[in-house]
């Protein structure tokens, strides 16, 4: 029996722009065992939870990061939280993403998905895994977290929609640039694009499906991190399932995306 | 000391909190959370023959002190409940109940004989699920259904067998004599009200089945007005619920007439949810000098 | 500019916001927060033949995202309304509905006959009333009852005949295809929902009738369900309401199939709320490029 | 149409104790026309308003004060308010004290009615009435505003049910007293006690039934400040009745405490 849910303080609240908070909070037991890709459940003052993926953490101070986009009550309630408010919050939750054998990753996010992948490269650069970021916003107002990613990654490729940025079309688009010029060697300290360069990627379901079908095709493993309406975070209610493919029996499963997931095997997601 | 233990029947349970169907799993989760051999029961999620996918995704609405779900009675079947769970939730040191909602009177009562031959504790007969097209709510809205339902799986087990009934109703009372009359040993209520919830911009419900269970605060009044209603009806216990959040919730249908109570949503938020309810009700009942939980049942003084 | 005006039946309301039964008065205190002449409509306060006092206190309940009433239909009696509140309510320049809830087929077809002889604009035949032992309710939970009410209140009166139903029941389109199979020129529902609030520490309810209707957000997803059914059934005009506190609300409620709406519990936390309702409506019909608000209705794609 | 909701900044709390607070909100136009025996009505999160006898105003400041008991969730959010939070407030609301023809006025307070009647005195003081103040509590650690009383009213009687006060026993209890010493014109400045002393009182349902009872039986006016549970505050939905006489007809009728209340006649009132 090991007690997770956590009342922690807030110990800083960054707004970067009208949509998006990072909030800062305080808490050891979740620095101790929080891997890339899992989640927290964070408490408002509606009747459910919120689940945020963790976004960054410090060992050293105990404090970790969730980047919040405002979008409804919850988030609004959220990102209007001040220094010194106490939060109750259930984590760290589910499956999170495996690098084991990655010499090399490269991570598409899309929108708040760049926020949990920001946590992916703060593990890898530790495994000393060569890193590659793209991310992909709607417009160069959306385009949060540049510095942080420049700073943490070997290379980053920023896409936006609208333009303005290194690459204009969405986050898959700038992937398949990149894809092309790893496989003809010219960027990136590997000399391959082989089996040990992982795809991890976060983002709108539609970008996730084209990134997955992308690195399938260039027979590169990938990981995708799904979105589902949640009702517990703990795996105990059911209604935040995805549909995933068992390839030995072929079957169709509906899998907790709050437990099993939210990082699934792009291989055994049936979109 | 209080006495927590309540009967239920035959079954002593060791306090009248239960974990409600649907939103415990089958206790594996919990353990992280709670010592499972100190709450009074587990409900296990609801059971059909063969196993069930459930609904698509969206399965969940928020509402006002609330939510809808429409998960559609997703479980593994009644074969793999007894090999792989039961034993596991055997071993918890608590009462295990099995939840079982057939899509015909058939289908339950296979099942009822299948778990006769096990050591399951106790059967909730679960006519009230909304989420599934056959049966279940179906049945559950039936007087001469829900007779029926009931005397055919009571005569396929010795098991104590708990019928779940459906707040959605004219009159639950009559349901419960129907279940009563045909030989239930308690009944349990209430299921989840049928509510819908929509989003404006696209003009689409927000759960994929269109519409799902109301549960949580929000039905509070609506279930303790059941369970009085109920508990003034039928001389077999009741088991009361909707919206219990804090022990003093569970007292309220206690005293509404409830001899147990079941915590359902209440543990998605927080997973501590159902020891915390029995220890504020030990508190408030050594405060009040109750010597045991049973004293509460029925003691409604109404106007 | 959007066009506000919905029809029901041959009435046209110049918004489809109406202020629900029981909420509102008779209009006289809520000018003070309100320009009346630019609501949609306001039903009054539940009227019998003879005056009323009403349930005894405590008549109200709060609770999570609701509350629970049990006024029990405290009125002046027809004939002080007709003489006393009808006019002023007609000086309002917005339309005018009498709701009545006698407690027998007889109470109800006098009143209507009375009626027919004033300037009022439609009639609201409350078939729903939780709070009083006689009529009410009772009728509303059989399709057989309210079609043979419903039948002879047509037959006094040529006034637009509203019937309110109870959410209350098993199958409530039935009771709205019973009301229009009697020649109901709309449906409105939901009224309350029964419930009951009990007081721990003293062992009572709170509510000195025990039992109360149960109103505000906690009820929202069932009347929207409700509402939902019931337009798929009859080809009426459906009234929606239950927990509208927003202008979001009211256009869930006109998507899921309502004409217009009632807003009934946000009145007594937010006095303002039948205007703001509609101004939310307005601003968001403007941002949807939506040209009259009677697009909205019936529009939920389902799954 | 004129708007009466209010949204008023808190711009004191005071803590008397672990029980008592009292809120300092600013509304010049609640101020404006505030009668003594009227109430706002609070917003809190919880789902209805909260009604609170106004205890306090100050014309200059455009302040005033309501005294707050914590008794269940609302009012604890209330006297959890800070400085600067915003609250929304509908009022002043109800059909306060009479005090036109009083030369003296006598209130007998319990409990949180002690709130109310001091916007009594305060008025009272202006209109240049004599104010005798009882106030009754069950202990002398409940004994609040014993300062304020003492310094605004002409003579202050403080009954507690367990001693250590002016008087022991309920406040029912002292104005007996005192009405005896009326009587035999030991205090007040007046002569005699006679219909122009008004009985104005607050508190409990029992201590008012008492008093009503001693002040009629004296041939004194008496007025009292009824407590319904309400919905709206405002008269719309008829949740708040009293029961109250009409001596003429003879007749029961259940009138809104509300708007006809929260003070009545003590004579119309049936207990
Ligand atoms: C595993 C996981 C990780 C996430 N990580 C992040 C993150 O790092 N940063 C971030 O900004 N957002 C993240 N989200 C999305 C975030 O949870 C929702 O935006 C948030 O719950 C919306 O709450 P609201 O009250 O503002 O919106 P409302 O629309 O008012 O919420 C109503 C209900 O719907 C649910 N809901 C609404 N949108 C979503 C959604 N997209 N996913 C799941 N539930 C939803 C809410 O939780 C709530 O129960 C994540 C979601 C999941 C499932
Ligand atoms: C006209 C009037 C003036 C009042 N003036 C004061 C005052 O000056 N100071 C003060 O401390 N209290 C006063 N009260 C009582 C105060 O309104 C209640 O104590 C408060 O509403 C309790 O809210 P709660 O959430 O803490 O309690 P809860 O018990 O959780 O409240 C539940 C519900 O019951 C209602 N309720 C509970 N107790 C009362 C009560 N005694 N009267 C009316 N409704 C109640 C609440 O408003 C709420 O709707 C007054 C009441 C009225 C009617
Ligand atoms: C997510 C979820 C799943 C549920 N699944 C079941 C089920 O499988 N069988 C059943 O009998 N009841 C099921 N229920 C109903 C609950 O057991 C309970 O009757 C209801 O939620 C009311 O109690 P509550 O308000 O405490 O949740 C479910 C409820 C929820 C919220
Ligand atoms: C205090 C109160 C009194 C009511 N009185 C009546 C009534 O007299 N007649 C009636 O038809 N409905 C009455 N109702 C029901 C409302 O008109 C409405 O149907 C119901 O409250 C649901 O809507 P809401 O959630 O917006 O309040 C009353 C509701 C409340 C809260
Ligand atoms: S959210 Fe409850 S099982 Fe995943
Ligand atoms: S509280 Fe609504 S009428 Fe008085």
């Amino acid at each position: 029996m090991t007690q997770i849910e956590f009342n922690c303080p807030v110990v800083n609240q960054h707004r970067l722009n009208d949509q998006f908070v990072i909030l800062t909070l305080k808490s050891a037991a979740i620095c101790d065992t929080a891997q890339p890709g899992q989640f927290v459940n964070l408490s408002c003052q509606e009747f459910l939870r919120r689940p945020f993926g963790i976004m960054a953490i410090d060992r050293a101070t105990n404090e970790f990061q969730v980047g919040i986009q405002i979008k409804g009550k919850g988030t609004k309630q959220l990102a209007g939280l001040k220094i010194g408010d106490i939060v109750s919050i259930l984590g760290p939750l589910g499956h999170g993403f495996d690098m084991t054998g990655a010499r090399r990753i490269i991570t598409v996010g899309g929108g708040t998905g760049v926020f949990p992948l920001y946590f992916v490269h703060q593990t890898a650069k530790e495994l000393g895994i060569e890193r590659i970021a793209i991310c992909g916003y709607r417009s160069v107002e959306d385009a949060i977290l540049r510095d942080e990613f420049k700073a943490i990654a070997n290379r980053t490729v920023f896409a936006s929609d609208t333009g303005g940025l290194d690459v204009i079309g969405h986050a898959g688009h700038a992937l398949q640039i990149a894809l092309e010029q790893l496989a003809s060697n010219t960027i990136g300290s590997q000399p391959t694009l082989d089996q040990s360069t992982f795809i991890l990627t976060c983002g709108p379901k539609i970008m996730m499906q084209k990134v997955a079908e992308m690195a399938l095709a260039n027979g590169l493993s990938c990981q995708v991190s799904l979105e589902e309406h949640m009702g517990c975070g703990i795996g105990i209610c059911l209604v935040c399932v995805c549909k995933i493919k068992n390839h030995e029996t072929a079957e169709i499963n509906h899998q907790r995306c709050c437990v099993e997931g939210p990082v699934f095997a792009a291989e055994d997601v049936v979109w | 000391m209080v006495n927590t233990h309540v009967q239920i029947g035959e079954l002593t349970l060791k306090n009248p909190v239960i974990a409600a169907s649907g939103t415990f799993g089958f206790g594996r989760e919990m353990q992280q959370w709670n010592n499972l051999s100190q709450i009074g029961g587990i409900s296990s999620k609801g059971l059909t023959l063969n196993p069930r996918l459930g609904n698509d995704p969206t399965r969940v609405a928020e509402t006002a002190s609330g939510m809808l779900n429409s998960v559609g009675l997703q479980n593994p079947g009644l074969q793999a409940f007894i090999e792989h769970e039961l034993p596991f939730m055997l071993g918890l040191g608590t009462t295990v109940i099995a939840n079982i909602a057939g899509h015909s009177l058939e289908e339950n009562v296979q099942m009822a004989m299948q778990l006769d031959q096990t050591a399951v504790h106790a059967i909730e007969l679960n006519l009230s699920c909304p989420n599934v097209n056959k049966g279940c709510m179906a049945f559950g809205s039936s007087a001469h259904l829900i007779q029926e339902v009931v005397r055919a799986v009571r005569q396929s087990t010795t098991k104590p067998l708990w019928v779940k009934l459906t707040p959605n109703v004219t009159a639950i009372s009559e349901m419960a004599l129907a279940a009563e009359s045909a030989g239930a040993d308690a009944v349990c209520l209430i299921n989840t009200l049928l509510g819908m919830a929509i989003d404006r911009r696209s003009r689409r419900p927000v759960l994929r089945n269109n519409t799902g269970g109301l549960s949580g605060p929000a039905v509070k009044p609506v279930a303790l007005r059941m369970v009085w209603d109920v508990a003034k009806s039928v001389s077999i216990p009741v088991i009361g619920m909707g919206g219990i959040m804090t022990g003093e919730d569970a007292l309220e249908f206690m005293i509404a007439g409830a001899t147990a109570v079941q915590v359902g949503t209440a543990n998605l938020v927080k997973p501590t949810a159902c020891q915390d309810i029995i220890n504020e009700m030990i508190m408030i009942a050594t405060a009040e000098k109750i010597t045991s939980f049973s004293q509460y049942t029925g003691t409604l003084k109404t106007w």
